[in-house]
């Protein structure tokens, strides 16, 4: 049978690259999540390499500016997303209220999350020195992290989701920025060291 | 009760050891100000009231007020006595490592609070698949399902439930009253309307009723008229 | 606070036709069912004759043969729908058809369609002697009944479909078996359609 299938003949014409383009932009508008290329490219019966092609075609008409839908890459796939001009329309349509922005200490706890994932809640909570039950209470059920079993103390262990990824535009987790971006200069650690110290001698001669 | 939720009210502070912990890191309260042997005091008294003590979270009360105490001693007195467990130094070094640990994530956590700013406005679709594709092709279609299931089905359709069963039901209706009921409404008015006088009565007794209006009849006592379906039945007697 | 939102001054520029377009799209794009034309106007705050001018922009942006999806008039109004050309795809990408086992309900529906076709819904329910609205639903949605007009009363009747035919392994419907072996009285030459509403209707008084 499956010989059968590969003869030659019954092999289907090699699809042009606008017409791959046009299948990938309904695969994309279906599809209810982001779509890898893999997956693209056996749906459309392709090469990656054409899929990647037809992807490029597809982002100029999609460039941002253009359409009310741009073309994202995002949770390790491309997935189509309505153009921030039609937010407002939007939201009054579907009436789904804008999302709340994140709370400092659910992004502390999601920032915790998505760089030492899987952690455990007690980690967080001495990282935050605070225990941190609500936040991440709040984060799970906004979809944003889950639980991914225990450790090996019996602590329920986090990770992020692919929902996390998608709404904050990171195309991987390793499209995160190096967490040491984030590390206070050493001139900065100094200081905070000094300050310590100051605060002690001050204390102690006063 | 986990150390994290002991209340204290101290003079510089009061809320939850870890708030107090929290406050310490964030720079946002001095370590200097806090009098530790209240803390210790407190968590004394909630051992009492508690009456038992909790072997983990006595140890971990223990770790976090020792590193507080050494690192606020080393603070106070920058010559510290050298018998101390953790140098001071040490402490130091383990508040400030933890410091900039948080420092990290808090930043991290603006970061990411950006980019959810800038992907909010980004809508994406969710609408379950056209119906042509959640159900199998013409082409696709394979024998599945078992014909005889559905004559199967239809027989059970055409099965009528037995009558109930009412042999444990004792008639208590005599045909004789009933009976002597009928001919006493007849002997006094000469006419009755069958659902004036028995309407209210139960299947039971209306059957016997009908049954006795028979009897009557066959023995030229009574006859009755109905002049549609379901009409009013009107007995007369036949003296 | 109303009133200074609706000043003048803080009322918002028109909306250019392009972007009126490109937010139309986006709603159509985000949205499961048809849109009319008068919820677009609502929810992009433009008049219906502005609204009509965007769909005519759009119609030729995705005018059948351009791109993936196009754009459908239909009788709830306005949809995006993908492109036949991506049909093989998007099924090898997305479809999972599936065909469970049928439910008691599902059967006796089934068996009510297949014998009696064509045969209206409060039919169904009368011989039954429950409402079948579920039951109905699933064997439509599942491809295996289908609408075919309406009874004089102004019921929905039903048939059975091809695909019906085969999945069950049926030649045409004169194959389908002979019922007789499962009825109870098979001497009752009454037809076949009388003898089950009445059967039906004493099941219901018991």
């Amino acid at each position: 049978m499956s010989s059968e299938q590969r003869a030659p003949s019954a092999k289907p014409s090699p699809t042009p690259g606008l017409e791959l383009a046009r299948s990938v932009e309904a695969l994309l508008f279906l599809s209810p999540e982001p779509v890898p290329v893999a997956e693209l490219a056996e749906a459309c019966e392709a090469s990656e390499a054409q899929i990647e092609g037809a992807l490029e075609l597809l982002a100029e008409d999609l460039a941002p500016g253009r359409r009310g839908v741009v073309l994202k890459q995002v949770a390790g796939g491309y997935a189509l997303a309505t153009d921030p001009v039609a937010e407002q329309a939007a939201r009054r349509l579907l009436s789904r209220p804008r999302t709340p922005p994140l709370t400092q200490a659910q992004s502390e706890t999601l920032a915790i999350v998505a760089y030492l994932q899987p952690v455990s809640r007690p980690e967080i909570a001495r990282i935050r020195g605070v225990s941190s039950e609500s936040a991440v209470a709040t984060l799970t059920e906004r979809g944003l992290i889950e639980e991914s079993g225990r450790s090996r103390f019996g602590a329920v262990i986090y990770r992020t989701t692919e929902l996390f990824e998608r709404l904050f535009g990171l195309e991987s987790l390793d499209a995160l920025p190096d967490p040491s971006r984030f590390d206070p200069t050493p001139e900065d650690a100094t200081e905070l060291r000094e300050r310590l110290l100051r605060a002690g001698e001050q204390r102690s001669e006063g | 009760m986990r150390v994290a939720e002991l209340e204290l009210d101290l003079e510089t502070f009061s809320g939850p050891f870890d708030l107090l912990m929290a406050l310490v890191l964030r720079e946002e309260v001095s370590l200097l100000e806090v009098d530790l042997a209240e803390v210790v005091l407190a968590y004394l008294d909630h051992l009492e009231r508690e009456g038992e003590l909790d072997l983990e979270s006595a140890t971990e009360f223990l770790v976090l007020i020792a590193a507080l105490l050494e690192l606020k001693s080393r603070l106070m007195l920058p010559r510290a006595p050298e018998d101390l467990d953790l140098e001071p130094e040490e402490a130091a070094e383990e508040l400030l490592a933890r410091m900039l640990e948080y420092r990290r994530y808090r930043d991290a956590g603006a970061h990411l609070a950006q980019l959810f700013a800038a992907e909010r406005p980004h809508l994406y679709r969710s609408a379950p698949l056209p119906a042509h594709l959640r159900r199998v092709s013409l082409d696709a279609a394979r024998p599945s399902y078992e014909p005889l299931d559905l004559a199967q089905a239809l027989g059970g359709l055409l099965r009528v439930p037995p009558p109930p069963d009412v042999s444990h039901i004792r008639p208590t209706v005599s045909l004789e009253r009933r009976l002597r009921v009928l001919r006493d409404l007849l002997g006094r008015s000469g006419r009755i309307d069958f659902d004036a006088a028995f309407a209210s009565e139960d299947r039971l007794t209306q059957a016997v009723t009908l049954f006795a209006l028979l009897e009557m009849y066959k023995k030229g006592e009574a006859t009755w008229t109905q002049r549609e379906l379901f009409g009013p039945i009107e007995i007369t007697g036949q003296a």
